[in-house]
């Protein structure tokens, strides 16, 4: 009886589109317009983000313009060549090879691999946090069962293991398998916030309103932790630029003609390196600390502009 | 026919504990209650925190799996869940939160949050479900600016009435409305009640009206039902409830409501203290074996009271007595 | 009610808080006596500045954050000057508070009888079997049935209004001549408010304490106090005895409070409603009735430039001059914003 | 209490179950066998089958795995094929040594990060407070084995203050001696171990004391008329320090993630470093045992703190 | 007997190296007698793991147990040996035991010396000397140095099967607990003079000692673990597990007397032993410790360290995949349709490495083109006129036009028209390694030939050599890979039955050659030695096998240390040290 209403109002579609109209000039910004107004303002931050921006196109589109094979070629009189001169303004390693390209290559895959991971690691994550956290019962009884399972699985061993086992594997596989493990912390995260989502009433409200359950998971519970998504993909990825360094120490990293900042740092691993040849570790060891610091610090503004952005109304 | 009929509602939670973590005890939220609710009503439903009002609520609404017992909606039970998907029973049977802010999605903007239900419910075009996103707004008394601001930008009065715009949206029949001003102002109270008993002429919509504040309850209800323990312990007009009531624990809830008469007080409180007293005293009289309450029994047409029926009767007889 | 026994004086008191580095006037310049033996209330709608009325006097503000300005004298003592040592010997020996959220207002790791203990810790040098002794008869003044039990339990154990009184008892501790009571009961049932308002004011003829009484529930206000200080946005607009406040109210915003709760004798009709909303701190008007957006069919000239309290009775003070010739608009109220 | 115990426990079998054959087949996988490679060039194929044979790797999967599991049971984890020795005994030796090390390194940790994560925390916002925050955040994105690389030659070779190698000088006799050289030699990993490892507990910890600075129940204890310090004392530390107590449980997966990595660059004995060893021997006993042992170390970790923090805070009652 | 040519020089010059280093440290000063008596002697056992302790020479399976049980021993890498050899290798009397072979009957005799004493001061007994066969042969043994020669021995076969309970072949003349044993053969080699041959074990067990413990579980009992016994000057004191080992004199040593009071040899990363030199910890690493061309760059110039090595017992080769292991017959069979079958296109992919180049600059010297299949260290049989495979591009390109692989566009193709890609086989290994391998690869374009990494990368050992020992595979058509060898140089790897042929070559000729290195007619030591000459011409020719490089097996020596010699006639390594200082230099 749509008319009953209709009947009650004095508005009708004659009014329309004025009062929307109307409406629209009163809009209040959304979510992603307050954060970014927030960066506007923030000029460090956005410093930040324009560097950090600007470094990955820098690197994605320099590695285009560099033959992998060919820089990876063994150059015998270039050997470690200290920096400065005249080929390899930042030295070359023990076969030559220069390291400039070097770190441009490596960062591009390093980041690749950064990237694909925590797109990887965090949908699932996210997905699986949610999904668990809004079924309570069976589902989530059963989705935490695997979590804990992943949980108590030593994941450097495994991963170790896995990367013995496969033949040929390459920065693909490599983040798959990284991929494999990195969803948990996520998960857990965003688990206990769906938790405490999914008891509000406004979940309640869409129930009743008839909306399916996935939608309400994904339209109505994700959109309120999306600045803890936000802030937490951007440290994971922070922390994922660095993650096949600790592998690429050890050995089981990428092969070694796939040039990456862990294979870069990995040049640490002989004492001699360390003063002697500093600079073929220091500087892609150095990128990693300043990458993961930005992108840190990012994050951080993120929180605070996500954060303002909800605490808004309390002050109103 | 009623517009609604609940028959021996049980809702329990488990209790799990044990080595093997079985289900132990049960949390008897709910433990068999009926009554029903007629069009165009608004039916009470009080008691102190943690009696089960809630949980009714909800489980008439359809957000709580019941243990056991019937809901009964055109002759349907809606207790199973493909019937209410059926009926599109959450179309004509809607909700009205406490907590204003927390039943609004924060990071939804308004015409959204009332538009959820018609486009679940109704599919219609684009133009006419902006068109009467706008009217319900101004059923509300809300301007049309407020289709494209957050919830958070609201008062809580505001906040309230887009609850209520949402919950009429689709024209229904019944609305569950569970503590609905507890959480505002006085001033904000009245203007929410105001406004929720003009709908209701209006729309001729019925009210589950649930609440501890008996002063709001005799304000907006009709029938009243007296809940304690997930059983109810009286049950009728209001006219029953307010001016004759019979079971102690309904005396002992009147008794509590704080009274704006301050050249009275010192009686009025000698009278709570003198019922608190008698609650303590008469608990076995009241109460079965296991300290729930009875069973309904009449005492007449329209009032029902959780006792023993010769106990029910000898109270309404000496109830008369004093009023004539 | 003399005020030669007032025993506390607020004095002028503002207090502004820093919002983007600019200070902002939360209550501004109150002036209040409390007395012996008596419950005075504070009734306002949320967000009129009671909660920071009651801090201030317990000096619980970030002295970064807020502004503070006045006297609040207590027995001859200016609290506003002490430091935080200072301050300390009256907080919980000679003011005593209770808090709206029992649960979060307790440590939750802490065991209940540790919890009321401490206070007497820090004010007293009882012997620790005498402490023992007088948490168990702090827990039976405030109407705990088993005291051992409930002192070993921790706060989650216990009910909305068992924790209640356990606060109550923290307060208590010290027989405290002042206790600020910040909305006791407003998360708790009828039933218990009931129960919690009677150990209150059984406390207060024990000890002859002075209680304010922080509400925004008028049944309360007249079931329990002695005298009512209206608030509105910061300001005091109407002050007296709880007989004066009820049966004569005199400034608007007093009687639209009171028209706009549910009456027996009223059912069907609609509620009293007023228009608008408490103003947020930063759009407080600095100048003119702050109430008078919310009462526009009163004329500008009804209103003072300055308000100021006028005494109408013995006791009873009313703000502003717009009270005089006030009555509702003949259609009740709208409840259009 | 010891109930939920032994449930939680009786729960971890079947994951230990899968994970034993997870293991299992996955170092089954692994190409090559201990023998494979072994530059003896007059070795005999057929003594290298017998081999295979007497060591078990002969058979499908599940009958070797079977065996393996029976011997299990009499805490028989086979023999290792690089050292020629039994298992239990060989992780026994090394269990011991990054036992220590991780426990020096656990005990540092809280050290240097308890102090660290309260005063952040008490002086939020000062410049002590900004200072700790952005050694968190450094140490936070470097990457841990170059820690440990730069410290020991900082440390170790340039400046020669600790040993370089090993658990023990063979030199030292007496259990004096003794343990003074086990401790001289943990001293240098530990500290580097620590260094890092303080990271999120000093955030955590700051957080938590600035949640708890700001909670109704430190007001209320304000109103009690406590003196500052013993606010601090009573309520902000205890409430705030007492859930770190659990991540000592949680921790022991750093730790164990760590050793693998500190025990490489500082060719210290332990479980890490012998398995890294294994992996390139494919000393499948031990990798299974290893991988094993580490999966249970982090179970128990999970247990241990669950358990702490239920003791630590009478809201939670473990399920 | 024929040690002709023994002028033992102290350069290796001849030897095909261009970096000279001595054999051993000539140190003039004066010993310091209290430092000796009293003093420790620090070694650094280069190693990437923990060793194992396996206090057995016949039950131990890597290099670094050897090295650290070695002041148990003589002189290195002979733990309870019972012989001493000449610079050939050759045994020669004078030892622990004498041996005596008797061709007519068939039979080896070996006799104890009087007194000979293990290090608990218990009597070596002929049973000492049998034990030992009972030990590598035995069914439940988990040694791994049974081989298929030792079947040689009468009745070894049956023990081994375990169908007898003696070996019936090993005789006491004069009881168990006399001096000497006679061993019955089927047959006598050339070989069983020498030492490090396949055919008589050369090791005592102290039967006493561990009888009691099974056989099957020696290696991990504590006799062998914790409290073993050695025949040499020096005894084991205490061992931390892994880690390292600290020895002082054995009053019971029946040869030169030892002099330092104390030797610790402790393990070092192999990673940072350069470092651990540098900051003067040692004394010296292990006399057959690995030690890599970059250590000798960091530690070539120190002033308190003088670098001491000789020509190692191994080499690095390349080998062709060009056959298969039949599993039936047990034999390596050659393919000739096999894409590496080809001798012009091996050899030119052979000329066209330039090895000189290559390990000049990432070896330092310590590593050079190699010659022959067999290393320098063998005077006698190494022939040190071969040219191997010099750089010449000319010669690899004129070879592959001769041969048809024509060019076509960047690459060659095969003569048939197909097109060719090679699949190269590296194992993982240092950065230097890994650029030696880039630069073949380079090498080898530009002869046109189009040469991958097989699996597009260095494999890990494991995954190599489980590729490689396939009976038949077609991953990797070339390989890079080493051998290091006995002192009895019988290239056994390449006979046509041996699995550790892992290319699968086996022509007759070679087959041929292989058994007359071991025929009769090898008793004669220079027939045998123009075979072993023969067969290295041989095999340069058809480029089946082809050698890379030689290495030097080199130590830094303090220049405290005195007596530090390698040279193979210096029977008494270890008593020969003393200290000329009490503190490291
Ligand atoms: N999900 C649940 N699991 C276990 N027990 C529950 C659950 N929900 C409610 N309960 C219990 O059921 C009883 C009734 O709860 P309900 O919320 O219906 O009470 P209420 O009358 O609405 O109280 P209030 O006035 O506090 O809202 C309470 O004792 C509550 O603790
Ligand atoms: N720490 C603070 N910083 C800034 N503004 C504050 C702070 N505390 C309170 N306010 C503001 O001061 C005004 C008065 O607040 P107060 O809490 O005293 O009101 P109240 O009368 O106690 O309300 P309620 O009934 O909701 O408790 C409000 O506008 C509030 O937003
Ligand atoms: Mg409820
Ligand atoms: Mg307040």
């Amino acid at each position: 009886m749509p008319n009953k209403i209709d009947q009650q109002s004095s508005i009708s579609a004659a009014d329309l589109t004025r009062l929307n109209q109307e409406a629209q000039s009163e809009a209040t910004p959304s979510t992603a317009r307050i954060i970014w107004n927030e960066f506007k303002a923030d000029r460090p931050a956005m410093a930040a983000l324009i560097i950090i921006v600007g470094f990955i196109l820098f690197v994605m589109v320099a590695a285009l313009f560099i033959d992998t094979p060919k820089m990876m070629e063994t150059n015998i009189m270039n050997y470690f060549n200290p920096p400065f001169s005249a080929q390899d303004w930042l030295g070359a390693d023990s076969a030559g090879r220069s390291i400039a390209q070097q770190l441009i290559v490596g960062s591009r895959n390093s980041i690749g691999i950064a990237l694909g991971l925590t797109a990887i690691s965090s949908t699932f994550g996210i997905a699986w946090g949610l999904i668990s956290g809004y079924f309570n019962g069976y589902v989530d009884w059963g989705m935490q069962r695997v979590y804990d399972f992943m949980m108590m699985l030593p994941m450097l061993m495994i991963i170790i293991v896995l990367v013995t086992i496969i033949p040929h594997y390459n920065a693909i596989t490599l983040t798959l398998i990284f991929s494999l493990f990195y969803w948990e912390g996520t998960s857990r995260l965003i688990r206990s916030r769906t938790l405490a989502e999914a008891d509000k009433d406004y979940v309640a409200a869409s129930i009743t309103s008839g909306t399916n359950q996935w939608k309400i998971i994904f339209n109505q519970i994700m959109p309120n932790i999306s600045s803890l998504i936000i802030v937490d993909t951007t440290l994971s990825f922070a922390e994922n630029i660095g993650v096949e360094t600790g592998l690429s120490f050890l050995g089981f990293g990428l092969p070694s003609q796939t040039p990456s900042l862990g294979t870069l740092i990995a040049n640490a691993n002989d004492p001699n390196n360390i003063t002697q040849y500093w600079w073929t570790w220091l500087p892609a060891a150095l990128e990693i600390i300043v990458l993961c610091l930005s992108i840190s610090y990012i994050g951080q503004v993120l929180r605070r502009a996500a954060d303002a952005s909800q605490r808004q109304g309390m002050t109103n | 026919m009623s517009l609604i009929e609940i028959h021996n509602l049980k809702v329990h939670y488990p209790i799990r504990s044990g080595f093997w973590n079985r289900v132990t005890d049960s949390v008897k939220a709910v433990d068999g209650i009926s009554f029903n609710i007629e069009a165009g009503e608004t039916y009470g439903l009080v008691g102190e925190s943690g009696s089960g009002k809630s949980t009714t609520g909800k489980s008439v609404v359809g957000l709580e799996k019941v243990t056991s017992g019937q809901i009964i909606y055109q002759g349907q039970d809606i207790t199973q869940p493909a019937n209410r998907r059926r009926l599109h029973y959450n179309r004509d049977v809607q909700m009205i939160f406490q907590d204003s802010l927390s039943s609004l999605n924060p990071r939804k903007r308004i015409e959204d949050i009332i538009a959820e239900p018609l486009r679940n419910f109704e599919h219609l075009s684009k133009d006419d479900e902006k068109l009467r996103v706008l009217q319900l707004l101004d059923i509300v008394g809300l301007d049309a600016d407020a289709l494209y601001k957050y919830p958070h930008q609201f008062s809580g009065g505001q906040r309230q009435r887009i609850g209520v715009a949402r919950a009429v949206a689709t024209n229904p029949k019944l609305i569950i409305a569970d503590e609905p001003v507890s959480a505002l102002d006085l001033s904000v109270q009245a203007q929410v009640l105001n406004f929720m008993k003009r709908i209701q002429q209006e729309f001729g919509i019925s009210y589950l009206f649930i609440s501890h504040d008996l002063g709001v309850v005799r304000h907006m209800c009709n029938n009243i039902a007296i809940m304690h323990k997930g059983r109810l312990v009286e049950l009728g007009t209001r006219d029953d409830i307010y001016h004759h009531p019979l079971h102690i624990y309904t005396k002992r809830l009147l008794a509590a409501i704080p009274e704006t008469n301050v050249n009275q007080r010192a009686a009025h409180r000698a009278t709570r203290q003198a019922v608190e007293q008698a609650y303590q005293d008469q608990q076995a009289r009241y109460y079965d074996a296991d300290g729930a309450p009875f069973p309904l029994v009449a005492v007449s047409p329209t009032h029902f009271v959780a006792l023993p029926a010769d106990f029910a009767q000898s109270l309404a007889h000496a109830e008369q007595e004093v009023q004539a | 009610m003399a005020t030669e026994d007032s025993f506390l004086t607020i004095k002028d008191v503002s207090t502004a808080f820093k919002i983007n580095g600019q200070y902002y006037d939360a209550i501004s310049h109150i002036n209040l006596t409390v007395h012996h033996d008596e419950i005075l209330a504070l009734v306002g709608e949320s967000g009129c500045g009671k909660s920071t009325l009651a801090t201030t006097i317990m000096g619980l503000h970030d002295p970064d954050e807020t502004r503070i300005t006045g006297e609040v004298d207590l027995e001859g003592t200016n609290l506003l000057q002490l430091d935080e040592n200072g301050y300390n010997q009256f907080r919980g020996a000679k003011i005593g508070m209770i808090f709206q959220d029992p649960l979060s207002a307790l440590n939750p790791l802490k065991r209940v009888e540790d919890q009321i203990q401490e206070v007497l810790d820090y004010h007293t040098t009882l012997s620790t079997a005498a402490k023992h002794d007088r948490v168990m008869e702090l827990l039976d003044q405030v109407g705990i049935v088993n005291p051992p039990r409930t002192a070993r339990q921790y706060p989650h154990e216990l009910s909305g209004g068992m924790r209640q009184r356990v606060i109550i008892a923290i307060a208590i501790a010290c027989k405290p001549d002042l206790i600020i009571a910040d909305e006791p009961t407003t998360a708790l049932d009828v039933t218990i408010q009931a129960q919690i308002l009677d150990v209150l004011r059984s406390i207060q003829t024990e000890n002859h304490a002075g209680i304010i009484l922080i509400t925004h529930d008028l049944g309360v206000v007249a079931e329990t106090a002695d005298r009512v200080a209206v608030m509105y946005a910061g300001q005091i607009v109407e002050l007296g005895s709880a007989e004066q406040i009820f049966n004569t109210p005199k400034h608007p915003y007093t009687r639209s409070l009171l028209r706009s709760m549910p009456q027996l004798n009223n059912e069907s009709d609609d509620l009293y409603v007023i228009q608008g909303n408490v103003p947020s701190l930063r759009r407080l008007p600095t100048t003119g009735d702050r109430f008078a957006p919310r009462i526009p069919w009163v004329p500008a000239s009804e209103h003072e430039a300055t308000p100021t309290m006028h005494e109408v009775a013995p006791g009873h003070k009313v703000r502003c001059t717009c009270y005089r010739n006030f009555t509702f608009p003949d259609e009740k109220g709208s409840d259009r914003v | 209490m010891w109930k939920t115990i032994l449930r939680r426990i009786l729960i971890m079998i079947p994951e230990v179950i899968i994970l034993s054959i997870l293991v299992f087949l996955l170092a089954k996988a692994m190409p090559g066998d201990p023998f494979t490679g072994s530059i003896n060039p007059k070795a005999d194929p057929a003594q290298i089958a017998h081999l295979m044979k007497i060591n078990g790797l002969d058979g499908p999967w599940y009958s070797q795995y079977w065996n393996w599991v029976v011997h299990l049971f009499h805490g028989n984890l086979g023999n290792s094929y690089q050292y020629q020795e039994p298992v239990t005994r060989l992780i026994a030796g090394r269990a011991t040594n990054t036992l220590w090390l991780a426990l020096f390194t656990m005990l540092l940790t809280y050290a240097i990060a308890l102090p660290m994560g309260v005063f952040a925390g008490r002086h939020e916002g000062k410049l002590p407070d900004t200072i700790i925050r952005f050694y968190t955040y450094v140490t936070y994105c470097i990457p841990f084995f170059v820690i440990l690389v730069v410290g020991i030659w900082i440390f170790g070779y340039v400046l020669g203050w600790f040993p370089t190698t090993g658990s023990i000088s063979i030199t030292a006799s007496g259990w004096l001696n003794t343990i003074g050289s086990r401790f001289y030699h943990i001293l240098l990993p530990g500290i580097l171990g620590a260094l890092f490892s303080t990271v999120n507990i000093v955030q955590y910890l700051r957080s938590e004391v600035i949640d708890a600075k700001h909670s109704d129940y430190v007001r209320t204890a304000r109103a009690k008329g406590g003196p500052t310090k013993d606010i601090y004392r009573h309520h902000i530390f205890r409430n705030s320090l007492l859930p770190i107590a659990a991540f000592a449980g949680y921790s022991i997966t750093g730790l164990l993630n760590g050793s693998i990595f500190t025990e490489t660059v500082f060719s210290y004995p332990g479980m890490g470093l012998l398995f890294i060893n294994s992996i390139s021997y494919r000393d499948y006993t031990v990798i299974t045992a290893l991988v094993l042992i580490y999966g249970i170390l982090n179970l128990l970790g999970t247990l241990l703190s669950d358990i702490i923090l239920s003791l630590v805070d009478p809201r939670i009652r473990i399920q | 007997g024929c040690s002709s040519k023994s002028s033992s020089s102290n350069s290796s010059g001849e030897k095909g190296a261009s970096l000279k280093l001595p054999d051993h440290y000539t140190n003039t000063k004066a010993t310091d007698k209290a430092a000796t008596r009293n003093g420790t002697l620090h070694v650094a056992e280069p190693a990437d793991a923990p060793f194992a302790g396996i206090g057995d020479p016949n039950l131990m399976s890597n290099n670094e147990d050897n090295d650290v049980f070695a002041p148990g021993a003589a002189a290195p890498g002979s733990i309870n040996a019972l012989f001493i050899s000449d610079k050939n290798n050759k045994i020669i009397d004078g030892g622990l035991a004498n041996q005596r072979l008797d061709r007519k009957n068939n039979t080896v005799t070996i006799t104890l010396r009087k007194g000979a004493k293990w290090s608990n001061g218990s009597p070596i007994t002929a049973k000492d000397i049998e034990y030992t066969y009972e030990v590598i042969a035995n069914k439940a043994s988990t040694s791994q140095a049974y081989t298929a020669d030792m079947n040689n021995i009468k009745g070894m076969a049956a023990y081994h099967a375990g169908t007898a309970k003696t070996i019936s072949g090993i005789a006491y003349p004069d009881g168990e607990t006399g001096r000497s044993v006679v061993i019955h053969c089927t047959k006598m080699t050339p070989a069983m003079k020498f030492v490090g041959n396949s055919f008589i074990a050369e090791t005592v067990e102290p039967y006493d000692y561990i009888k009691n413990v099974p056989i099957g579980k020696l290696a991990a009992s504590p006799q062998v673990r914790k409290n073993p016994l050695f025949t040499g000057p020096y005894k084991l004191d205490k061992i931390v597990p892994g880690e390292s080992t600290s020895w002082s004199k054995n009053p019971y040593y029946y040869g030169k007397k030892p002099q330092i009071k104390n030797i610790v040899i402790t393990v070092v990363s192999s990673n940072n032993i350069d470092k651990a030199i540098q900051s003067g910890k040692y004394d010296f690493t292990s006399p057959a410790g690995v030690m890599h061309g970059t250590d000798y760059k960091q530690l070539k110039n120190l002033k308190n360290y003088k670098i001491v090595g000789q020509p190692e017992l191994g080499y690095g080769y390349f080998g062709f995949n060009v056959g298969q292991f039949d599993t039936k017959t047990g034999k390596n069979t050659l393919d000739p349709h096999s894409k590496m079958a080809n001798k012009s296109l091996r050899k030119a992919m052979m000329y066209a490495v330039n090895n000189d180049a290559v390990t000049k600059k990432f070896s330092y010297g310590i590593s050079w083109r190699a010659n022959t299949l067999i290393p320098p260290i063998f005077d006698n049989y190494w022939d040190s006129s071969a040219k191997g495979f010099p750089l010449d591009i000319k010669k690899a390109n004129k070879l592959l036009d001769d041969a048809g692989y024509k060019k076509k566009g960047k690459w060659r193709v095969q003569p048939n028209g197909k097109p060719l890609t090679i699949y190269f086989g590296a194992m993982t290994g240092t950065s230097a390694q890994a650029a030696t391998y880039q630069d073949y690869l380079q090498q080898w374009h530009k002869i046109g030939l189009n040469v991958k990494f097989a699996t597009g990368k260095t494999m890990e050992m494991n995954s190599f050599y489980s590729t490689l020992e396939a009976p038949k595979q077609n991953k990797i058509d070339i390989y890079d890979a080493a051998w290091s060898v006995s002192s009895e140089p019988t290239p056994t790897m390449y006979t046509e039955t041996s699995v550790q042929n892992l290319g699968h070559f086996a022509t007759a000729k070679n087959t041929q050659l292989i058994n007359d290195m071991n025929s009769d007619k090898a008793w004669n030591d220079s027939y045998r030695a123009k075979i072993f000459k023969e067969w290295q011409a041989y095999m340069n020719e058809e480029a089946y096998v082809a050698p890379d490089a030689f290495s030097y097996t080199w130590a830094p020596v303090n220049t405290r240390v005195k007596g530090y010699s390698l040279k193979s006639s210096n029977v008494d390594f270890w008593s020969s040290l003393s200290l000329t200082s009490s503190s490291m230099k």
